[in-house]
Order: structure tokens, then C-alpha cells, then sequence
């Protein structure tokens, strides 16, 4: 754990909660994806648990989220709720988006969060829109935009890194470099395998990160936010992680080893913090309990909620195809 | 008194009155700022409205459309220039899989509130890769609106409806379009961007077309004319959604079509104009419909090449001959 | 004696005869290579045939394709993926731009004799952005060869004639047709890939489609003839250049068609079919013709909705009845 | 001058009369667009010439070239022909794309030229692609592929850079700084403005050459072609240039002064390197004033023959829209 931070006690229950609620959410998902009432392609975040929610930590309300097709992590640390998260991934009309974007394509109006994305690379365009917008607009909002080390292969990487770097857009770039690109490991896709360096060719700040150590991620991201938030220029986090499972649910991992795989378990992000509390003694074990219970809970009332919701009317089908609106 | 300007000057007029009318409305794209445009359509607009509302972009086209959509999505009501449809396939992505389906697939959560304009068509001997006609392809997908002013009084008056409507618009300019003078007639300050309008009216045949065919697909009207011949013109206008009323209105008095589009042949928005025909009006006909279009080559650059590959006034008004006056 | 495998391994035996018949053929794509392939196509082909001829790509589709077509110009014959049809639209100005024109730009110096292959269509709940069928939508460019392989006959067969093309050809598979099992009759070795087929040969109503909605009208063609009604049905397989005698040798028999096509409705390839049969059988025709495609939709994820979306066999079922047998 | 080379009179006197070769085509050039002979977007080379020339001289007929739209200097020095170039320019039957192309694409399958490219960036991938196949092939030539500074904006140069780099392709990426992309100065489109630096990003080795210095650039290409022969890695060399003239023929030019223009022009690489030589007793007068002649008759024949070319019959249209075999 990163020895710089004096982690109190609250902010390490609710970082350790939080991870927790990703997990155990998931969990949910695979059981619910074995049983066939989720469908689709399902990819989990296991493993990068600590990204998400240490970055989560250094927004506020006024910030914006861009995601991936991997945004369980990200749109449960952002604070969307679970009901209407778990309705989605069931397709049902009491989900975030009624069911029709499914586990890829998570929006919330409410929190900024301007989708999950399918299109590998597709959301950074949008998130230099978003940081854009809010400048015009005059507020002082960074907009956080999560990618995978596969994503930065793309030419939209490039010209959006150029961009925001060009226009000081507040930006803040969250690489999260899991090692694959589906089954393809980073150095036989990238030529340069450290993503953070490559900021340097747009003149923008670029750093690594352990993404496994949820404070150290909440550390530079509070402290990258803070600098745009300044100085309205970008920035390049890389996050060193890993998932535990497989690319989606269709995947035979013949790309990787077990042993790899283990090791990098040995890293856990929630175990490590789990052990580091228990260390400094700001983890008790009926705080453990209470918190699994909590989460447990909450999960269950999701899945109950969603098993009960309803199904869209196929009517329906073509509204929103158009908007009459703008919604405000 | 009416007003008499070129279509290069309406495009400037409405552009500078869109972004002096509302705060949110900005113009992005490559080369409309310091060079004036390609075209010369926002010479002067950035000295008066400033490099923020007048956005010079980099050669990133997938970046600059895809912020676009972001900004969209988050308050702003930007105007964004590809240059031309050709440089739009690098954008494809953002357009079909951003623009057109986030506001159906988040639920309607988000509208995207988005003008592109972009310049289309052949005539000036560009070449291949550099006088496409795209818009009638564009219109396949399902969330855009398509437009194709012909007249300088659409091209001055589209724009406007176009940010008001909350969903993203698509604007083809022609190319050849853009030195035309033409007329905008006292008290005209507003064009219906759901309508097609009948340019032409006649009895005995009905000529359906946009954009840059109009003129051509007029001047075979007066040919016929000459002949006894009365053709009605339609010029559509709105090209996604198409305004079948009109259509159909028409056809049921002439009982006779022909369809002429720029577009290559196969797969053309002239098949699709013929099929509603056939859906909504099959027993109205009394003759096969038929179809003047750009012939299926990638464009040359010598003269008569070009010029024989687009659909031209001559065979426009054989095509209508031959329905109207079948041989033997 | 015939021989049972699935499309999915039939398309894995077309590449990997491909690749030893040939030394300047090889594969390349995104995860074809150590991971086999996301639909498993390509699984085990790299360790056989080795690293260069089965070439892991990185996430840059407009890149890969690309050198897929700069490689076609200098001497090889390669196979590119571009893992599904959602992705290709990135990809989009090398395939317009370069692929298509080139051969006809240079005055015949080159050729691009390049096979890209890539996945297409709806029906896995995978939402908007992964569920596009844009292969009649591909149909529209000149210079491309467009099959939609639909048997696993043609899936085992497309492939040699598709590299022995001088021309690029495009190879769409349907995503639900992977798993699925089929019959070569024994002695067949080789498909045309210039004609439709007639699937089921009828007198009553002509029934056209391809890839992944043959099965759907094969069941409406099977439903129908408990009713009495015979219907014939074609597999378009080339859907440009459409092989226009096959369906109009149909059509004069049995004067009522109804096109079957998984594009969105408006500027479908079923246009462009019902506007060339009206152009060359207009007079065989004794009623309009119908068309049965996916609704103007981004496809949603809910399985409710998205099969609600898409062609259906008694959808297609009750558009022929209603030709042959009209109420009233 | 660069100190190092000790430039024979003939080395010399090669390199002079290329640089003017293409300086008078381009003269004359000019002269027929204001005859309104030449059409089209015509963009000259004209300040540049050291860049092509210099280039040219490392490479042997083994090599690949692949070039942007202000092609003529590259085509010149690579060797083609004035009399098919300049009847291209006129349209004509006998140009070397049978007048298809005209200025923006010329394509010469005798030199291994891979075709001027009127989308920006888009001639990368192919270059790409066509030393890959050499590779497969088993030969060592390499690939010279210019671009301009604003093409390094487009995702396509990321994904370029990237995967030479990865597969260690033998590329020498010539990227041709002449501070403009029309008329957005490099600062206004790029963060990081030196283009060279932007190599490392993928590994891959980068220098910037004074581009107004033919024996620099000479110099530096032909060492960077023996390393990458040997070596099989890709470079990128950034030559620091200025086009004397307006982007196209449509320009106003209000992006920069007169002056800087002016200052620009004490550089010009012809009179550099006639001063240079004279002062080294290389170039005696009778030496210009021959080499002028030469250059003026070439000239002045490529015009007679141009002029004098025919058309390609309308009846030829369609040919090569697809092609009957693959060239060899
Ligand atoms: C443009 C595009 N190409 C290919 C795919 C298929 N695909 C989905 S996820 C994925 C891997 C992306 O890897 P990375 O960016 O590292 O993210 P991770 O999955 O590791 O989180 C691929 C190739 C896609 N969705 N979009
Ligand atoms: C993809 C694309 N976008 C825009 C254009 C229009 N355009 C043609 S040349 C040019 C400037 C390119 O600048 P640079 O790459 O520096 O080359 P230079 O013209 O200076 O030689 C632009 C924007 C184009 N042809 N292609
Ligand atoms: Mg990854
Ligand atoms: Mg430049």
C-alpha cells in the first residue's frame, strides 16, 4: 500500500465497500448469465475493482464518467444504484436505460455517465465533447474517460489524446491496462507497451499507476483532478491491472496461463486493502461481516427487483428513435 | 423586396445567426476558422464570433465528430463540418454507432442535438476519391435526419430547424451548389424541414430529386415542355425521414415517375423511393417507374468521363419521354 | 458420401485450404490468431500454419485493412477479418476509398484481389452497436463483390473463388449461423459465387433473401405449403453484382415476390431488388411487391424487443399469404 | 550544406536537374489551369522539391513508393515519365492513368509507384501493406511513404506508426513539415509539433532533416534505407519544408504574411544548391544554362504530347470498375 497516505478509517471501509459491491454485484451477474436470464456478451471487471472506484473517489457530482463495455465497475462506483442496474443487465424496462442497452451500454443522466461503450475507443470522442461542453459552459468539471491498453491501439486514441491535449480540455484519460486485448497480451499489440509513455508525444502528463492498489489510484487520481481542475490540462493515467476471468463469458483463456492468473490473484485489490486495514488495524472482523451482509443484501434486493421488473412493450419499440426533446 | 445572394452566402449568413442567437450553438471543423473554409463559406465568421464559437479542429475527424456528439449530449448545440462526405467515412463509426443509437439505446436518456454539414457531390473534376455522393446512403440509418438544400433560400434557412431539432441532422451541400445566386423572397424566413416542395408543378409525369440534380432535372422539365410535355419537379429535400405524402400525392396525378439521384445506382435512395411507391401506390402506376443516377463507376477526372458518369438534363428528360411517350 | 460440420468449422477449413494451397495467401485480423478467433473460427489455425500466416492484428481496423489492400496490390492474396460488420465502419474510408477505386483510378495498373471477411447481423442480444447488418448496405459501392454465404456448402466453398477474384470481395457471415450444422453432398467441391440459388423451388409467390433470414423463409416457405401456398425461395448469396436473371426468371413464374432482407427497411438492399424488378419485369408483376426487413431500429438488447426488430418466419409467412391470397 | 557529404559534380548535377524537372512541370502546370487544361484541385510541390529528390536517390527499382496528392515531385523524381504525368494532368487517354486519376492520383505500376492519395493519411495502411507482402515475398526492399504533417494528425498515422513498428515493417515514413495543413499552421493542429518526436511513442527511431537541403535529406535517406534494409525496422524522418505556393489553386492564403513567405524563399533548395555547387566550382554557367534547356524541351515535349493525347472513348467508362486478372 502506498505509505505516503494516511488512510483513515471511514475512507477505508467505504474504498473496501465499495470494491466489494463491484464483486459481489458481478457475482450475481454470472449466476444470473448461467441460468440465461442475462444474455449478450458479459465482461467482467474482477480484478480491476480498485480502478474504478479509487478514480470514483476524486469526482464530484459536476464531473463526467465515460466508459467501456466493461462499466459494471464504473457505473456502481459512480453511485448509479443497483435496482436499476441489475433491471438492465435482465433487459427489463425498470433498468437504467429499459432494458434495451443491456450489461455494454449503461447511461445514467442523473450521474454524468455518459455510457458504457461496445465500440473499443468509442467513448473517448465523446468524453472530450463532454469536458468541451463544460468548459463552454463555464463550470470547472473534469471529465473522467476509462479505456482499456487495447483502446489506445486505435486511431481515435490518438487524435483524441492530440485534441484534448491541443484545446487543455479537462480531461482526465484512465488507461486501465489489464494486459489483453481480449486474447491478445499488450506486447503483441503495441510496440510501446508502457501506455502512460506515450503521452509525451502529445505533450500532455502521463503517469503509472498500481491499479491494484485502490489508494494509490485514489491518491493520483484526487491529485490528477485537483491539477486539471487548475489548470484545465489533460492527463494520461495508466492503471496496472489485471482481470481475474475471462474477456467475456465466451472465452476459453487459451492465451494465458493459470500460473499467471494466480499470481496476479495474489494482488487482489481487496484483499490487499482488506489485509492492510486488518494490519492497521481499521478493520475489525464484525466490520467484514457487516459490510458482506450489507452488500449481500443489496445485491439480493437488486436481483429481486429486477426478476420482478417488467418488459418493455414491444409498441414501444420505436420510441426514442427520434427524441421530441431535449431532456434537461 | 427579395433578397438575392449566392448559397455560399446563405450558408454564411445562417451559420453567423445561429451562433449569434444562442450561446450554446458553436461551428468546429477543419479549416472553417483562420483559412475560411474550404469553400469559402466561413471566410471572415471566426474574426467576428471569435476561435471558440469558430473552431478551427486537426485532421481528426473521428475526434472532432465524436466530440461533437459529446458536447451535444451535454448541453452545447454544436454545428460540425467534415469538409466534405468523402473525409465523412472516417467518422462513420461516431456517426452510426453514437450519434444515431444513443438515444434510443439509453433509453432516451440523452438527445443528441448535432448539426453535421458537409459538402457532397461530383462535377469538379476531383476525381475518385473526392466526389462522392453519400447523403442517399446516409439516409439507410435510423435516428438521423438528412437534408439536401438545393435552393440558396434552403440553404439559408435549414440550418436554424436543424439545431432546433433534438436529434442529429445531417446537411449535404452540393459542391456545385455553392456559387449559384439565387433569390429569397420578401417576408420568407423560415423553411419546413419535414416537407418536400414542388418546384415545378405539372400533369403529365413526375420527376422526384435533391440537391445538386435539381437544376438539371428543371432544365429537362423545360426541355419537355417545349415538347407538350408537363413534368412536375419535386425536390425532396429532406432525405431520411422522406416525406411520402407528397410523394404519393403526386404520382397518383401523374401516374408516371422518374427518379433521378446522384447517387450510384445500386442501392441509391431512388430504390428506396421506387419501392414506397410500389408499397403505397402500385395501382396508381401506369408505367414502370424509372431511374436516372450516376453510373456505377468510381468518378473520373477527365471532363467527359465525369460528365458521363452523373445524370444530366438530357437523359433525364429521355427517361420521362419514354414514359410518357413509350415508343411504337 | 456427404459430410456434416458446422459453418463455423466449414469457414475453418475454407481458410486453412486456402493458406496451404497458396503460399501468398494468409489471414490477418484481430484475435483470429492466439485466441482462435471470437466466434472460434480460426481456432488452432495459427499453431498449424504458423505465426505469419495466421497474423494476430492489433486494434487499428483502418490500418489492418489497409495493408490488407496495399499487400493485395503487391502480389499477395490476403484474408482479412475485421471481426464483425460493426466494426468495418472504421475501416470504411480504406475499403471506399482505396479498395474500390483503385483498380479503376489507376486505368487498370493495379488490382486489389483481397478477401475481407467479417461477422454480421442481430439475434444474440448484443445490442446496438454489435448487431448491424451492413452487408446490402456494402452492396452500393461499385468495384466490391458482396457474399453472404448462408449454407455451410457455400461457407466450406465461397472462400477459393473469393481469393481467385482479382477484385476485393467481401465475405459476410451471419452470427447465428456459426453453430449451426449442415450437409456437403459428396463430389461437391467448388460454389459459384456469381448466382443465387433456388433454396426451394415454388409456383405461387417468389420468396428472396440471404444469409441469416434463408432459415427464417425456408420455415415460412414450409408454413405456407400446409396452407396450400408454394412458395420458391433464393438465396440471393451475391448480393452485388446481383445475379439479376435468377430472380427475374422466378418472378415471371410466379408474378408475386416478397424480399426478406435483415437491413434496416429504408435503403435496404430489398429496395434496390423491388426497383430493378421494376425496371426489367414490371409487367409480371400481378401484385406490389412486399418487402419483410428489420424495423428502423437500433436493435435493442431485451431479446423481446430485439426479435420483435428483426424478419421473423410467420411475418414473412403472413406478407406472401397476403399476396397470394389477398382479404377481401 | 550539410559539411559531412563531399557531393560530386555529377551526385550534383543529378540532384539539380530532378529539383528543376519538377519546378518547370510544375510551372507549366500551373500555366495550363489558368488555360483551364487542367482542372480539378491541382496542389504544387513547388518549395519542396528537395524532400522527393533527395528521397528518391536512396531508393532502388526494388523499392516502394507511396505519396499524397502534391505528388508530381515524387512521381518525377521516382522516375515516371513527364509525358504520361502531364497527359494525366490534361485527362487524356495517354496519361498514366488513362486521365482517370488527374493530378491527385498517379499511379505507376513500372516504378512500384502506390499512387497519390487525395484522403489525407490514407496512403499510410497501403504502404504498409505493400512492404509487408515484399517481406512475405522474401525481398529486402523498402517502402517510402510521404505524408504531411497534418496527415500525422489522423488516427490512421498512430496505427501506422504502431504497427511498423510492432512487425518491424521496412517503411521509411517521409513526413513532409511544411508548418501547414491548408491553412491551419502546425502549432494550431497539433500539441506536440515536432512530428519526429511522436516516433518514440512507438519505439521506433526519428530525426528531423532540413528539408530545404537536398543533400541533407539525401544524406539522411539513404542512411536510414541501408538500416532498414538491414535491419527490417521502420524509421520516420521528419524534413522540415515550406510550400511556396497556395495549398491548391483555390487560396487565398490569409493564414500567413507575405513575409514569412518571403523568408522561406531565401531558402529555396534549388538556388541552396546552385550556390552551393558554384562555390565549390561544381557548377560551371554553361552547366545551368544547358541543364535549363534540357528541362525546358522535356517540358515543352511533355505538353506537346499531352495536348495532343486523345480521350477515352465514353464506351470505356465502366472498364475496371472490376478487373478481368490481377496486372503482373
Ligand atoms: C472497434 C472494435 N474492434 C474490436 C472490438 C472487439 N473487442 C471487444 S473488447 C476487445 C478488447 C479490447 O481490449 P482493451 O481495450 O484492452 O479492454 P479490455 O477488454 O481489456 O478491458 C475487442 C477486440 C470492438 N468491440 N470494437
Ligand atoms: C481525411 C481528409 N480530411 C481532409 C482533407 C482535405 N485536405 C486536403 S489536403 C489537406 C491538408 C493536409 O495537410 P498536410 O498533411 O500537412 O499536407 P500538405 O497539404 O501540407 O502537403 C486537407 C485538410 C482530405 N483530403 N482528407
Ligand atoms: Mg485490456
Ligand atoms: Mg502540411
Amino acid at each position: 500500500m502506498t505509505a505516503k497516505l494516511h488512510l483513515g478509517r471511514p475512507e477505508g471501509l467505504g474504498l473496501l465497500r465499495d470494491m466489494l459491491r463491484i464483486r459481489r454485484f458481478e457475482a450475481a451477474c454470472v449466476a444470473l448469465y448461467q441460468e440465461e436470464k442475462i444474455r449478450g456478451f458479459l465482461h467482467l471487471y474482477d480484478g480491476q475493482e480498485a480502478v474504478a472506484v479509487g478514480v470514483m473517489r476524486a469526482l464530484g457530482a459536476q464531473d463526467g464518467v465515460a466508459a467501456t463495455y466493461r462499466e459494471h465497475g464504473h457505473a456502481i462506483a459512480r453511485g448509479i444504484a443497483m435496482r436499476p442496474l441489475m433491471a438492465e443487465m435482465l433487459g427489463r424496462l425498470e433498468g437504467c436505460c429499459r432494458g434495451r442497452g443491456g450489461s455494454m451500454h449503461i447511461f445514467d443522466r442523473a450521474t454524468r455517465f455518459y455510457g458504457g461503450n461496445a465500440i473499443v475507443g468509442g467513448g473517448l470522442p465523446l468524453a472530450l465533447g463532454v469536458a468541451l461542453a463544460d468548459r463552454m459552459q463555464g463550470g470547472k468539471a473534469v471529465t473522467a474517460c476509462f479505456f482499456g491498453e487495447g483502446a489506445a491501439d486505435e486511431g481515435e486514441f490518438h487524435e483524441c489524446m492530440n485534441l484534448a491535449a491541443l484545446w487543455r480540455l479537462p480531461v482526465l484519460f484512465v488507461c486501465e491496462n489489464n494486459r489483453y486485448s481480449m486474447g491478445t497480451a499488450v506486447a503483441r499489440a503495441e510496440a510501446e507497451t508502457a501506455i502512460f509513455r506515450k503521452a509525451a508525444g502529445y505533450r500532455m502528463s502521463g503517469e503509472a499507476v498500481d491499479g491494484m492498489d485502490v489508494v494509490a489510484v485514489a491518491v493520483a487520481a484526487a491529485r490528477a483532478v485537483e491539477r486539471i481542475r487548475e489548470t484545465g490540462a489533460p492527463h494520461l493515467m495508466e492503471c496496472e491491472t489485471y482481470r481475474f476471468r475471462a474477456h467475456s463469458m465466451f472465452d476459453a483463456q487459451l492465451y494465458r496461463s493459470k500460473d499467471e492468473v494466480a499470481a496476479w490473484r495474489e494482488r487482489d485489490p481487496i484483499t490487499r486493502l482488506q489485509s492492510w486495514m486488518e494490519q492497521a488495524g481499521h478493520l475489525h472482523p464484525e466490520d467484514l461481516a457487516r459490510i458482506e451482509a450489507e452488500v449481500e443484501a443489496e445485491v439480493t434486493d437488486a436481483v429481486a427487483f429486477a426478476e420482478a421488473g417488467t418488459l418493455e412493450p414491444v409498441e414501444a419499440l420505436e420510441r426514442f428513435v427520434t427524441m421530441d426533446e431535449v431532456p434537461s | 423586396m427579395s433578397t438575392r445572394m449566392t448559397y455560399r452566402e446563405a450558408c454564411r449568413q445562417a451559420i453567423r445567426e445561429a451562433v449569434l442567437a444562442d450561446p450554446r450553438v458553436f461551428l468546429m471543423g477543419e479549416d472553417v476558422g483562420r483559412y475560411g473554409g474550404c469553400y469559402a463559406v466561413t471566410k471572415g465568421l471566426m474574426d467576428e464570433l471569435g476561435e471558440e464559437r469558430i473552431r478551427d479542429t486537426p485532421l481528426s475527424e473521428s475526434a472532432f465528430v465524436g466530440a461533437g456528439i459529446g458536447a451535444a449530449m451535454a448541453g452545447m448545440r454544436p454545428i460540425v463540418e467534415v469538409m466534405t462526405c468523402n473525409f465523412s467515412l472516417l467518422a462513420l463509426d461516431q456517426i452510426m454507432n453514437n450519434a444515431a443509437t444513443i438515444p434510443h439505446m439509453s433509453g432516451g436518456q440523452f438527445a443528441v442535438p448535432l448539426v453535421l454539414r458537409m459538402a457532397t457531390g461530383a462535377g469538379r473534376q476531383l476525381a475518385a476519391q473526392h466526389s462522392h455522393s453519400l447523403e442517399g446512403w446516409f439516409a439507410h440509418i435510423p435516428g438521423l435526419r438528412i437534408l439536401a438544400p438545393a435552393t440558396v433560400e434552403d440553404a439559408r434557412f435549414m440550418l436554424a430547424p436543424a439545431l432546433a431539432d433534438p436529434n442529429p441532422v445531417l446537411i449535404f451541400e452540393h459542391v456545385m451548389l455553392y456559387n449559384m445566386e439565387g433569390e429569397i423572397p420578401a417576408g420568407v424566413e423560415a423553411v419546413d424541414i419535414a416537407r418536400a416542395a414542388i418546384r415545378r408543378p405539372g400533369r403529365d409525369v413526375t420527376l422526384l430529386t435533391y440537391g445538386g440534380s435539381l437544376f438539371k432535372t428543371l432544365a429537362a422539365a423545360g426541355t419537355l415542355a417545349a415538347e407538350g410535355i408537363e413534368a412536375e419537379v419535386i425536390d425532396l429535400r429532406v432525405l431520411r425521414p422522406l416525406d411520402d405524402a407528397t410523394i404519393m400525392e403526386s404520382v397518383g396525378r401523374t401516374r408516371r415517375v422518374v427518379i433521378v439521384d446522384e447517387g450510384w445506382k445500386s442501392g441509391s435512395l431512388s430504390a428506396e423511393i421506387a419501392m414506397r411507391i410500389v408499397e403505397q401506390a402500385f395501382f396508381d402506376l401506369d408505367a414502370p417507374i424509372r431511374r436516372v443516377c450516376t453510373r456505377e463507376v468510381p468518378i473520373p477526372y477527365a471532363a467527359h468521363l465525369e460528365q458521363a458518369a452523373l445524370p444530366q438534363a438530357d437523359t433525364i428528360a429521355a427517361a420521362a419521354r419514354a414514359l410518357v411517350r413509350p415508343a411504337g
